[in-house]
This record gives structure tokens, C-alpha cells and sequence, in this order.
């Protein structure tokens, strides 16, 4: 049998690709399709998918065709293309090698100037705080413009007449066509480098978008956002910014409105010079009337005007002291007196006088009671006895001799009673009444009748 | 008699009393009689020289004192 | 009797009428009475002596301020 | 008596009013009523005296504005 | 005294016061009284005499500022 | 003295107002203020001869300005 | 003032500004500020002559080459 011939990949896919570059109608082709799963390498290669709602194709575009793009593709981006279609070798996928891209619907141009506005806003370069102050008596005007046309022409005859004693150097630039961004930021850069320029105007008269397009160029941008001058702006289109209009110090709408802002008016600083002169005479002669009212003030202050008021209140306060203090010491005096009054009257009311005649009349009553009640015992005893005396007298039994009886008693004083008890010559004493009589018993006889 | 001397005026003044009760009884014998009268007479005599005595003594103190004092005990009586 | 010049005018007027108290009972014999009555009378001679003597002084007081001060008690009473 | 010349008014004038309270109180005997008295009279009259000095100093105490003050206790009291 | 010469018119014022304050309330004691009352009343003279000085400064101030300045400050008035 | 010559108009003024300020308050002792016064018034002669020197520049720069203008210190007060 | 002639306008009106807000806020003291004020009028009256003085100034174009030369506008058509 016959050996088969086996062909080999590469051999096989490169016969593909012959097929597909020799296809005209594969080359040139116009495809309207959505980005997808953008890369780009930093080769400056793209890489993404083109596609709709039914398909897909891989898409290629190489730096060389990307570069003289306006614009940066991204992921959704609706587009339209320009490409031939061809394999790659490696994968054996087919894909389109872009040779030219536009955005679809919307101008190319528009797209560009809002992506480029992103971008350099998000990096600051329109920010307040960049903004260097425009000088307020620039010594030379730096004029990035063409040296034809009414531009410059506005810009030196408003100068001139505003404000003559400043230089004007012009710096001669392309404003319009595909030269014009390199040319103006040469001109930036050069202004920069002659360090006598005070300010900068850089515009341009009014035109269509594309004719301004110079103002909307990065390149532009980056000139004017890096000058060390300050920049003004001037492109002649009232409504609409241009990206140099944000970057720069300060944005005018005409290059006329530009000279305005660069240069003061002469008139405007004479009239600021009286105003300063004004200002200070009125400053330095307020200044004047306040201290002299300040001074004034404190020569006519009370302390100064009436010095002896210093000492004349203090000398009324020493006086009332004064007589304060007499006042208080006779006071003091006023009361210890008093007090030694009261307390001397106290005395003399207790005066003993009284104690005394107390004790007098106790005294006498005592001594009057005692003699009494002595001569009361005395007489109530004398009395006693009298009555007892009397008494015995009434009783005595000698009252009976007064009858004429009489009492013999013995020698030995003892009654006789009996003639038994005597003898004869015996010595008798017989008592009577009235006296005694002595006698001798001469004759004792006994009597008859006693029984 | 003698230790009668140092009796009190109010003793001799109750013997006396005593004296007179008996006397005053009646029914003593005369010569008894006459004894206690005698005793009385004397007691009668010692009680009449005390009284005497504190006469003299009142008298005496009131001079004594120096103030004219014009009691007598006779008048106060 | 010597010790009896110590005591107050109260004390002895105490005394004074204690004795007159006694005296006032009545039941007092006789010599003891004449007793009594002879110290209250010396009790009484103190009292009077010592009232004699306040008095004196008194006066001395008197007459002393009435010498030294421009004002007297009298005129102040 | 000499020592109390050395005290001030107001010892005086507590030792006066303490010997005027114990009078008023009325129980003092009589001796003692009158030897108090006779202290508080002292003591009065030093009081006194020591016024009238204190007085005459002050009086002598020329003001500031040169004239006497008179401070008499008899155009007071 | 010698040293109140040094103490300054407020200070002396303030004695003066203080003085007086306690006149006024009379818890003073007699003899201390008339010590206060002589301090008093040098004080016062010490003060017066302190014003008088000041008001002759004060008027020698014056008129050598009359003799050396143009203006015076009632012109300025 | 010699140094407050030294010392500029503002710093006399304030010296000068505190001075015043402390007069009429009236708290300044005696012999300060006195002093105080003094000083014020030494103050107060150098803030006007600084105020009339001032005021002098201030004619003669006016003048050398060369236009005439309307201008006294005392028309603007 | 020699130097002064030397320096720019700009830096003279800036000068001048600042002298006018310094002497605006019044917190120079008076002598300085009469100093300030001099040089103030110095100050204006160098802006002065400069406006008013100078001859007005040449407008000159740089070349392809780098040089300056005149300019004048060319007429349009």
C-alpha cells in the first residue's frame, strides 16, 4: 500500500494563512464592534476582543498604527475599525491586525480633549494651588502668538496704552495645524529660558475646534503647567475652554481681555498712588489725633487735674479717725464710770446701818425679855414662899397659948407633959405667948379625978 | 441644920410645903406640932435669905451694867 | 469668860437668847435662873460692847469718806 | 490696803461687785458686813480715783488739732 | 515710738483703726485705755503729718512743672 | 529720668495710663502715689514733646510733598 | 534714598503697599511710624515719576535665529 503523506502543523497552518492574506475581501476590511479585555502591552501593542451580540474576534494593533491615535481605547468603547484579517502562526487563531481605529458615534476629537482633561486634572495640573500669581507690574510681557494677525496686533495696542513703560517681547509660534503644539511649547520653553520675561500671554485668535486644537494638545499642557512664567491664556473662543485654559495662571477670553490682565492700567496707578498717599496721611494724622486724645485723656485724668485729692479724701478719713478715737475713749470713760456708779450706789445701799439697827433692837429685846422673865422667876418664888410662910404662921400651934395655955419644957428643952417627968427643984422653963418664964418646981401633987 | 445650908430654895421651899400638909392635918401632937413649926420657921428663914441673896444680886448686875435701869422688883410687881 | 470675847455678835446673841428662853419657861430654880441670868448678862455686856464698836466704826467710815470724797453716802442714798 | 493700789480698775471693780453681791445676798454677819463695807468703800473710792487720774491723763492727751478733750466724770454722770 | 516714724501712712491708718475699734467695743481696761488713747492720737498726728508732707511735694511738683513747661495742663483742657 | 528719654511714646503712654489708672483707683499708698504723680507727670511732659515733634514732621513732610493739600492736624480733629 | 532710585517700581509700590497696611493696622509705634511715613512719600513719589517720566518702551520680536529685533505690526490688508 501506499504510504499516506503526513503533513505537518506549521505546514498546514501556513497554508491556511496564505489563503486568508491572499483574500482580498479579507483585506481592508470595515468592522463596527464593542472593546473587550483590553491590554496593552508596554510595548505600546493593544490586545482585546472585538465583539457584538452574536460573535467575537480577537483583535490586534500595533504601536506603529496606535500611536498617530487621538484617543486611548478602552473596555466597552464602542468602535469602528479598519484591518486586514490573518492567523497567528503559533495559536492558529485568526485575528485582525487594526490598522486604523475610531471611536464610534462621537467625534474623535471631542473624545480626545475629555479623556486628556481626565487625565490631567486627575494629576493636579489644573489645581487652584498651582497657579502662580500673575505679577502686578511685569516689567516685560512675553507674547507666544503669530507674529501676524489681530491677536498681536490687540495684545501690543492694548499694552501700549495701558501701561507703556513695559517691554513687549514676542515670541513668534505656528497656532494651528499638526506643527503648531510643538512650536508653542518651544516657545514656552524658550520664554522660560530668557529669565526677563515677567508674565506670558500664549494664545491665539478665534477658529473652528480644529483649528484651536493646538491649545487642546497634552504637549501644550505640560509647556504651560512646567513654565516658571506665569502664563495667560488667551484663545480667542469665548464659550468653549481649551486645555490650555486650564492649565495656565490665568485664562482670558480674547488676547485683548489677555493684555488687560498682564499690564495695569497707568491711570489706575496714579489714582492708587494718591489713594496710598491719601491712606497714609490718614492713618499717620488718625494716628496723631488718637494718641494726642490718648494724652489729653491722661493729662486731664482727675489724678492730675486734682492732685490734692491724692490726700485731701485720706485727710478727712484721718480727721473722722481722730474723732473717732476721742469719741471711743470717752466712751470708754462714759461706761467704766457707769459702771463704777451702779456699782457704788449697789454698795451704799447695802450700807450696814440697817444690819446694825437689826441687831440693836434684837439686842434690846433680848436684854429686856431676859430681865424681865429673871424678875418674874424672882417674884413668882417670893410669892411662893410668901403664901407658904403665911400658911405655917396660920398653922402654928402656938397661936393656942394666946388662949392663955403655955408650954413647960425641961431643962433638955423637952415638953412636959406628966409631973412623972419632973422632981422637985428641977428647973422648968414655961413658955407663953409673949415670952418665957424660968422657974424651979417647988411642989409636985398629983391630981384626984384622972383616971 | 448645918447641911440644911446647902439645900436648894425650891427643896426647902417642898419641905416647907410638906411642914404645912402635916400641920394643916391637925392631928399632931403639940409638942410634934410645935418641932415641925419650928423646923418650918427655919426653913422659912433659909428661903426668905436666898430670895434676899438674889435681890441683892439682881441689884447688884443691874449696876453692875452701868445703864440706869429704873426696875425695882417691887414695882414690877 | 475670856474666851467668850472670840465669839461673833451672833454667836453671843445666839447664847443671849437661848438663856432667855430658859428663862421664859419659868421652871427654872431659882439659883439656877440668877445663874443664867447673870451670863446673859455678861453675853449681853459683849453684845453691847460689840455694836458699840460696830458703830464707831461706822461713823469712822463715815467721816473718813466724808474727809477723802466729794460725794457722801448720805447724799446718794 | 497698800497692795490694792497695785490693781487695775477692773480687779478693783470685781472685788467691788463680788463684795457688793455677798451684801445683797444678806447673810453676812454683822462684823463682817461692815469690814466688807468698809473694803468696797476702798475699793470704790480707788475706783474712782483711778477715773479721775485716767481721766486728767486723757484730758492732758492734747489732740491732734491741738485742743484739749475734756472727759470729767462730774459733767457726765 | 522712734520706729512708728518709719511705718507708712496705710500702715498707721490701719493702727489708728484698729485702736479705735477697740475704744469702741470698751473691752479695754482702764490704764490700758489711755496707752491706746496716746498711740491713737500719735498715729493721728503721724498720718496728718505724713498728708501735710505730700501736699508740699505735691505743690513744689506743680510749680517747678509751671516753671519748665510751656503748657500747663489747664491750657490743654 | 535720663532713661525714660530712651523709651518710645508707646511705652511712656502706657506708663503714663497706668499711672492715672492707679491714681483713680485710689489704692496707691500715700508715699507712692506721690511718686506716681511725679513720675505722670514727667511722663506726660515727654509724650508731649514726642507728640510736638511728630506733629512737626508731619507739617514739614506735607509741605515737601509740594502739592497742596488741605491737610492740618487740627482741621482733621 | 539713593539706593531707592535703583529699585524697580514693583518693588517700590510693593514697599509702599506694605507701609500703607503697617501704618493701616497701627501697631508701629508713633516714631516709627512717622519714619514709615516718610519713606512712604518717598516711596509714592518714585512710582510717581517713573509712570510719568520713562519713554515708552521698544517692542521687539526674537528671530528663528535667536536674536531680538523691532517689531511693529504689519498693517493687515
Amino acid at each position: 500500500m501506499q504510504e499516506k503523506k503526513y503533513l505537518s502543523v506549521i505546514a498546514l497552518t501556513k497554508y491556511i494563512k496564505r489563503k486568508f492574506d491572499a483574500d482580498p475581501h479579507l483585506q481592508d476590511v470595515h468592522v463596527r464592534g464593542e472593546i473587550s479585555n483590553f491590554k496593552q502591552h508596554s510595548s505600546g501593542h493593544m490586545y482585546f476582543t472585538l465583539k457584538d451580540d452574536k460573535a467575537r474576534i480577537l483583535a490586534v494593533m500595533f504601536s506603529s498604527q496606535s500611536r498617530a491615535m487621538k484617543f486611548s481605547p478602552e473596555n466597552g468603547m464602542k468602535v469602528v475599525v479598519k484591518g486586514d484579517i490573518s492567523v497567528y502562526e503559533p495559536s492558529g487563531q485568526y485575528q485582525i491586525y487594526i490598522k486604523e481605529m475610531r471611536p464610534d458615534g462621537i467625534g474623535e476629537l471631542f473624545l480626545a480633549y475629555e479623556q486628556l482633561k481626565k487625565r490631567l486634572e486627575s494629576e493636579g495640573l489644573f489645581s487652584i494651588e498651582q497657579k502662580k500669581p500673575i505679577p502686578s507690574y511685569p516689567k516685560t510681557v512675553g507674547v507666544i502668538t503669530s507674529p501676524t494677525g489681530a491677536a498681536i496686533r490687540d495684545i501690543i495696542t492694548t499694552i501700549k496704552r495701558r501701561y507703556p513703560i513695559a517691554n513687549i517681547l514676542v515670541l513668534p509660534a505656528l497656532v494651528q495645524g499638526e506643527n503648531a503644539a510643538p512650536s508653542i511649547a518651544r516657545a514656552i520653553e524658550k520664554a522660560n529660558k530668557m529669565d526677563e520675561i515677567d508674565v506670558l500671554i500664549v494664545g491665539r485668535g478665534g477658529g473652528s475646534i480644529e483649528e484651536l486644537w493646538a491649545f487642546n494638545e497634552e504637549l501644550v499642557a505640560r509647556a504651560i503647567f512646567q513654565s516658571l512664567v506665569p502664563v495667560i491664556s488667551a484663545v480667542g473662543h469665548e464659550t468653549d475652554f481649551t486645555i490650555a485654559d486650564f492649565v495656565a495662571d490665568m485664562r482670558a477670553p480674547t488676547p485683548t481681555a489677555a493684555a488687560e490682565l498682564a499690564v495695569p492700567h497707568i491711570d489706575e496707578l496714579m489714582e492708587r498712588l494718591l489713594q496710598r498717599k491719601t491712606r497714609m496721611l490718614q492713618s499717620m494724622s488718625g494716628r496723631y489725633r488718637y494718641e494726642k486724645q490718648r494724652l489729653d485723656r491722661a493729662q486731664r485724668s482727675y489724678a492730675f487735674r486734682y492732685p490734692q485729692r491724692l490726700y485731701e479724701q485720706k485727710l478727712e478719713h484721718v480727721d473722722k479717725l481722730t474723732e473717732l478715737l476721742v469719741r471711743g475713749a470717752s466712751r470708754l470713760m462714759d461706761v467704766k464710770k457707769g459702771q463704777h456708779e451702779t456699782i457704788h450706789k449697789r454698795l451704799v445701799r447695802n450700807h450696814p446701818r440697817i444690819a446694825l439697827r437689826e441687831a440693836e433692837s434684837r439686842f434690846d429685846r433680848s436684854q429686856k425679855d431676859m430681865g424681865r422673865a429673871m424678875i418674874q422667876i424672882f417674884l413668882k418664888k417670893q410669892t411662893q414662899f410668901e403664901k407658904v410662910i403665911s400658911t405655917l404662921q396660920a398653922l402654928s400651934p402656938l397661936k393656942i397659948m394666946d388662949r392663955g395655955y403655955s408650954l413647960v419644957y425641961s431643962e433638955d428643952n423637952v415638953l412636959i407633959k406628966s409631973i412623972n417627968q419632973v422632981r422637985e427643984n428641977e428647973p422648968l422653963q414655961i413658955q407663953l405667948t409673949d415670952g418665957s418664964l424660968l422657974c424651979n418646981v417647988t411642989n409636985i401633987k398629983e391630981s384626984e379625978n384622972r383616971e | 441644920m448645918s447641911n440644911e445650908q446647902n439645900i436648894s430654895f425650891e427643896e426647902a421651899m417642898n419641905k416647907l410645903e410638906q411642914i404645912v400638909d402635916k400641920l394643916e392635918e391637925g392631928d399632931v401632937p403639940l409638942e410634934a406640932a410645935i418641932a415641925f413649926y419650928k423646923e418650918g420657921m427655919e426653913l422659912s428663914k433659909l428661903c426668905h435669905d436666898k430670895l434676899k441673896n438674889v435681890e441683892e444680886q439682881l441689884t447688884q448686875i443691874i449696876t453692875e451694867d452701868g445703864r440706869k435701869q429704873n426696875f425695882t422688883i417691887e414695882e414690877e410687881v
